[in-house]
């Protein structure tokens, strides 16, 4: 199976279309596997040329905190991760303010940079995707 | 049309893959085709062969393996999603296939729409 | 585009973030447990009427069917079945699907 | 395997001892499966005489909603067996009166005879249990 | 009795039903999701720090340090470790999760 | 103080059955006792032994056989929930056995608490 396209040959059926891919992170990490499982779908869709976007919103914001340390629960911490996605070409992150704001959270406590977003902001970026994929 | 459908969540604990199995079925029946039914997450736990429900119960397994083989459908399985959960050939149920994530990508951008079913 | 809501207004905040994010002239599908926020007389109506101005609402019949819940839609929501629920991801762009 | 006891050989060590024992059930019908796994509890719960109460509150009270009607999902309507706890000598049935009112349900629309409580009279009854199964 | 919440307070229902119920005198443990209730200057800090007044918080340090949120648990908010965990059990007559 | 637990998610899709190998682990090194560990809803899909996990993560169905042949605890998978599920003796992992739910009603008498983990 060829890894870096997740068991796709490339034909130029595939390749030859560029889609507006969303992809919508609502949890928080650690409670639950959606947030890695999210990201695994990130690092293969990279491969495919696509117009890729990534949006933090709700408990999705937690995933990009700084100074997760998860060796007491024996989990591997994911985070670096996100900083490896710019090495992939996916740079478009972007993350609802109101959500950041209930949770007192800033731009500061974030390991990527980030482009920060109104709710109503957010709404016109969803709208324009061709393909929304949530978790 | 064409319709990619990704179902997140396992059998009968939620009731995403029921809804995702009548909305395909109900979209094929229309004369609509299904390029691909993908499983991530515990959805990969729809392919086992080795449920067995209640008698009185739907067998949602042998409901997709019946589905792919009346409308000749791709099930596939992702890989990593099934090997972190227990899910292989030897316990694969007929009808679906294991492979990686680029099928879900690959399901959304020759589809016409992708659809989420999840928790 | 074509929203989606699976869980229930009580429980979640599901239904709350998407009705914040459906702009005017989308459409709003609630399914599964998400059928309970279509509902007439409960501590989330008065939003969901309110949304109603400005987003189409529907619901599945059949799970309203099964939760009991038949006579209880609120009225101006559209009560589809699998096939409606079908036409209405063909008929929009794109689907949020709030899980 | 003894199907009415669910696995155990009655003895003397576990006939002797009656704790109190709540079910809370939170969780609305078929969109998931606790409410019904739970109801596979509660029965084989019945053959250990024990004292066995269940609470309905959250999305817990719409499990005893009349009217249920599950053939086009496909599912098995496992609401009338909530009729029958009563054959199991299962007769404490509690509902939280404010779950009921944000609901916009009244005893009216339920299928079995309940209590209903207050949430202060529901915690006091939570307080003097000794197991707590909560789905 | 003590009380254990695994679920964001931004999410579901489960923190704010614990605190409807949890008597004067009992104890709250706050685990998994569960810990961003414990934390400072959220949309739900004066709500838990009010309920702080009758009933004793604790929360599950390695849960809290996983999610990089160790300087922001609320003063007052008990931090254990999963013997600490244990000790709360055995402590306590009985537990409900509000799972 | 002898403990029972319960056990009501799938392995790595929620924290629960992490909290609870945790909380078990704490126990026993106190000097507690587990009555039982009773796995229940899509916790009995902690037992099977076709899991796989990435070389760098933990292996959570091992883990729980480790803690039942180090400290003698039963782990008991309920039998309905598990053929809903597709666990059988078939692809049970060692330590585990498979019975019903009377198990899990007997454990709450007998042990001093019992534990809940679940979504």
């Amino acid at each position: 199976m060829n890894e870096t396209t997740g068991g796709v040959e490339m034909d130029e059926e595939v390749s030859g279309v560029v889609k507006k891919f969303l992809y919508v992170n609502r949890k928080a990490p650690y409670g639950t596997i959606y947030a890695l499982e999210s990201l695994e779908v990130v690092l293969i869709a990279a491969a495919f040329d696509q117009d890729v976007s990534l949006v933090f919103m709700d408990d999705g914001v937690y995933q990009l905190a700084k100074g997760q340390h998860t060796k007491s629960i024996n989990v591997k911490n994911f985070s670096p991760t996100y900083r490896a996605l710019e090495g992939y070409d996916i740079e478009k992150l972007y993350v609802e303010k109101e959500s950041m704001d209930a949770r007192g959270l800033t731009a500061a406590d974030l390991i990527v940079p980030v482009t920060m977003l109104s709710t109503a902001e957010m709404a016109d970026l969803m709208e324009s995707q061709d393909v929304v994929l949530s978790f | 049309m064409k319709f990619g459908i990704m179902v997140n969540e396992g059998p009968y604990t939620h009731e995403a893959s029921d809804t995702a199995y009548l909305f395909a079925k109900a979209a094929l029946e229309k004369g609509h085709q299904i390029h691909r039914i993908f499983f991530y997450h515990d959805g990969v736990n729809n392919s086992t062969k080795l449920t067995e429900p209640p008698q009185d119960d739907r067998n949602i397994v042998a409901r997709w393996t019946k589905l792919a083989a009346d409308y000749k459908i791709d099930l596939v399985v992702c890989v990593a999603a099934a090997l972190r959960r227990g899910i292989r050939d030897e316990n694969l149920a007929e009808g679906f296939r294991i492979s990686g994530l680029g099928q879900l990508i690959e399901s959304g951008i020759q589809a016409d729409r992708l659809v989420v079913f999840g928790d | 585009m074509l929203h989606t809501v699976n869980k229930s207004p009580f429980e979640r905040n599901s239904l709350e973030r998407c009705l914040d994010y459906a702009k005017k002239g989308s459409a709003i599908l609630l399914i599964e447990d998400g059928v309970y926020g279509a509902l007439k007389g409960t501590a989330v109506t008065e939003k969901v009427k309110k949304a109603m101005k400005n987003v189409t609402i529907y619901a599945l019949y059949p799970d309203i069917e099964a939760r009991g819940m038949q006579d209880r839609a609120i009225d101006g929501i559209k009560l589809v079945d699998y096939s409606g629920f079908v036409d209405l991801v063909a008929e929009h762009r794109n689907v949020q699907s709030w899980v």
